[in-house]
């Protein structure tokens, strides 16, 4: 599903953002990346997406190698993942439902299954009531949620979540996680991000901790802290 | 790209335009005025030209013939310059209706013309005009060469200069059209740009998204299209509208202006400024979306 | 110092975000201010920073009624308050140093001033050496440590932080928490909205929880969630 | 405010539009174009002018006088022509001088004037020139209740006319000066409007941080300023360049044509281009700031 092979990226202004990462992600994992702030967890979602080329080293999405992709190819990788940005990205002049709804109209779903859907996925998150709300007109926690609910609103088949409940309450954040699960029950591989200790210590999914640019940690049913 | 696609493009220029309205109304209104000031200069550019042709267009040619030529060789003069291919039109002038012209022209102040009836100083003449003007100066040495002929004139010196003045007049008005057509151009594809420009982040997200560039693009394009064209469409109108009223009133105060008729001049004009105004309002778009689309 | 009374704001659209707030926060103390995404703790800081106007009610910072302020007044309210937002909202092509700095510029600080107080912040939130970055060239808790730095340069009376560390891991979060203990020794009166359980339960300082609009506990040496 | 502060304000001018260069050189472009178009109008404004005055300064009065006059009753007449105070020039013209100009009017067609040195029917008589051409209108009444003035030419109906057609000429030149002056002005506030619209959000974080009105105002005055300024100065330059060009060039070509001095005709023009300028410039950018500054 998702493949690094001695991953780099220097940014251009000199600063290493990752060292030679290698990282395997099976079809249907839950990985939680971890990591102090600046130790490149945003730089590596950047990679994957194509947003950022690698500096050396190779990605693999879907049996497809990234880094040298055409222009025109790119926005066909991007479909096939749904993204939470850590700075949520979302159109300011747009209600809630424009924004959700964006993301299907790219891939020219059709209308009703558009107006089935994008409510659904706002009763999801907890936004049914705010459909007709501009981002401009919600609370913090309620625009991360509104990106949460734009990234899975197409069903996508990786799912990369920076930080997602980074704004959230410790209530709020658990209904989130139950989401999570329940797309990664249907099948979506998950790349959640996050600082969020107790999260993952309860998890127990696999969790892979960079600093400073290098993969430290990568354990199977691992916690957020090295437990040793 | 299906139908519901092209009605998304459709909703979403307009909705954009609706939201932006405050930079909608700034670039319609640049568009227009812009458009406007162009209209002026073509109606200045397409009078001055036909009042440059006006002005040349009384060029003529006078032949003064010899006294002791007969009748029958001024028919005869008079079909040979017929059939000249330059020549568009042959008048005899006897010397007694040249003598009335003098008189006319002179007015009151022609007493000194009186009593020449009887001995008559003038001669028997043909006054010629070209299809083209400049084709009087190519037919004088021939019309010179013909027998019976005494003299020609054609107001030798002063049709040159004329021409020299009519010309500049031209270059002048053509030179203003194209540098107002590209400074309209510049201006309004800059403040299309820059409105693009104010909308960067947006761009950059629908390419996040997953949105191909053609998908971010068509709304932008029927928006430039919306904006040009009706900025144009307005200045069209106010053009037309001030140039025919401007020849209702001139017709009035100076009746010998030779303004050109509105119809189908302003046809001619407001088809340039829509089709200006909407190429631009497309190009302007489509070409400042590039840099953003690199995302 | 801080004084709420029967504060209520309806936004625009009918959302009703307080509802009759009554709160009086004392020079030097630190609250902390709790309740889920959509309570109405962004709403509170921005009543007081006179970023918004209350609906009914009357606020009053350093004995100076807020809700009636000239325009031209406002800007030295907000001279008094140091606010780290939610949204961060840095220059996006000013260095980190001209971002810190230039909230110095505003109250015209000696140049002199300026040259030694900027490093020193920065290196208080751990980006001494960041200073020539834009905000574009860091990681989300590195920008969110950039806004911390702006609110605390000029030693403001009060300190506002809303979520300071949501997008910190634990150990730089407790890195920033030192930081704001120092500062609230030194005097300033801090209130800062959080998320973070373990840090709220952790410090047992004033904790304010609102929800709905209204407050529904307020106790001194309290915690992230009601203890019975 | 301390010197620091204006000398951050200017850094902070200097350094945004560097930062924004693509914007600061789409603005300059913008004013420098709009100002081109401006300057233009200015020059074909004032030289429409010109050859108004010109035309109309040709304009003269001629007095014909009586057969049987005295040369006392003559110099008489000329001492109170002289005295009008809308006079501006007396000439006494004899009936030889006057049959000497028709001839040399006529020049080799002018046979038919042979032989009338002899019995010479032409009239004594003066030309006046008036201050302003207009005054010529005036003055014509008093100028028949003379005594010994027989007749007072002044082309009746055509002065009439010709004036008609030069005030014309004189407002629709002002009218396009004024009306291009003002889309100019509409244009380079809309085009700053807009940049300082794709800014909006940093001028919030601004008052966020509890910068002052002016605070935030002064750098964007300064930078409106020097937008202006060197947007106009191009188009000074360029016009002022073309224009010394043009008369050079016209000068070979048609040295008649009455183009006005280059000097100090284009000190005027650069003047008020450069004024015009810099002044939208700064309250483009002041005014525009404002709607935004209410956060
Ligand atoms: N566009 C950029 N140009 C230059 N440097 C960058 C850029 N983006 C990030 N960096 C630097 O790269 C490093 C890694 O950044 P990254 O955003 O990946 O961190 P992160 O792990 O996501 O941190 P956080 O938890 O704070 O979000 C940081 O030191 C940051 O300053
Ligand atoms: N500008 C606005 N216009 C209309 N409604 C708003 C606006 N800002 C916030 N709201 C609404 O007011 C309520 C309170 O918002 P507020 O931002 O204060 O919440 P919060 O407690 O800060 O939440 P979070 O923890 O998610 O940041 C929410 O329901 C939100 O949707
Ligand atoms: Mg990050
Ligand atoms: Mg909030």
């Amino acid at each position: 599903m998702l493949e690094l092979y001695a991953v780099s990226k220097i940014y251009g202004n000199g600063v290493v953002a990752l060292r030679d990462v290698d990282l395997k992600v099976n079809k249907g994992e839950f990985v939680f990346i971890v990591g102090p702030s600046g130790a490149g967890k945003t730089t590596l979602t950047r990679l994957i997406l194509a947003e950022e080329k690698p500096t050396k080293g190779q990605i693999i999405v879907n049996n497809k190698v990234v880094n040298n992709l055409r222009p025109s190819e790119i926005p066909y990788l991007r479909r096939q993942i749904g993204t939470v940005f850590q700075d949520f990205r979302l159109m300011h002049n747009w209600t809630v439902e424009e924004n959700v709804s964006f993301a299907m109209k790219v891939i020219e779903a059709p209308r009703r299954a558009i107006r089935k859907r994008v409510p659904e996925v706002l009763e999801m998150v907890g936004l049914a009531n705010k459909a007709k709300h501009l981002p401009t007109q919600l609370s913090g926690g309620e625009q991360q949620r509104v990106a949460l609910a734009r990234a899975i609103v197409n069903q996508p088949y990786i799912l990369l979540a920076d930080e997602p409940t980074g704004n959230l309450d410790p209530e709020t954040a658990w209904g989130i996680m139950r989401v999570l699960q329940d797309i990664n029950a249907q099948g979506t591989t998950i790349l959640m991000v996050t600082h969020a200790k107790n999260i993952v210590d309860e998890m127990r999914k696999r969790v892979v901790a960079l600093e400073g640019g290098r993969i430290v940690r990568d354990e199977t049913r691992g916690a957020y802290g090295n437990e040793n | 790209m299906r139908i519901r696609t092209w009605a998304f493009f459709t909703g979403q220029a307009f909705s954009s335009m609706r939201r932006n309205s405050w930079m909608t109304v700034a670039s319609i209104g640049t568009v227009a005025v812009t458009m406007i000031v162009l209209g002026i200069f073509l109606l200045l550019g397409g009078n001055i030209n036909n009042i440059a042709g006006n002005i040349e267009s009384q060029v003529e040619v006078s032949i003064y013939l010899q006294d002791e030529i007969t009748s029958g060789q001024v028919d005869d003069l008079a079909q040979k310059f017929a059939a000249m291919e330059q020549v568009a039109l042959v008048k005899y002038v006897s010397k007694e209706e040249a003598l009335q012209e003098l008189r006319e022209m002179y007015g009151e102040s022609g007493d000194f013309l009186a009593g020449l009836e009887l001995d008559n100083p003038l001669r028997n003449g043909f006054r010629l005009r070209t299809h083209r003007p400049e084709q009087v100066l190519e037919i004088v040495p021939t019309l010179r060469s013909f027998d019976g002929v005494a003299e020609v004139q054609y107001g030798q010196g002063f049709v040159e200069q004329l021409f020299a003045v009519t010309n500049v007049m031209r270059v002048v008005a053509l030179g203003l059209m194209l540098g107002l057509a590209s400074a309209a151009t510049f201006i309004i594809a800059n403040t299309i740009r820059i409105t693009v420009f104010a909308r960067r982040r947006e761009i950059s997200i629908m390419k996040y998204v997953g949105a191909t560039d053609w998908f971010i693009r068509w709304p932008f394009v029927i928006e430039g299209m919306t904006l040009g064209l009706v900025g144009s469409l307005i200045a069209a109108g106010l053009v037309a509208w001030a140039y025919s009223a401007a020849v209702v009133n001139l017709a009035v105060t100076i009746p010998f202006f030779p303004l050109v008729k509105p119809w189908p001049f302003l046809l001619g004009v407001s088809g340039w400024l829509l089709l200006i105004g909407t190429t631009i309002g497309v190009l302007g778009s489509t070409l400042s979306l590039r840099r953003f689309l690199r995302v």
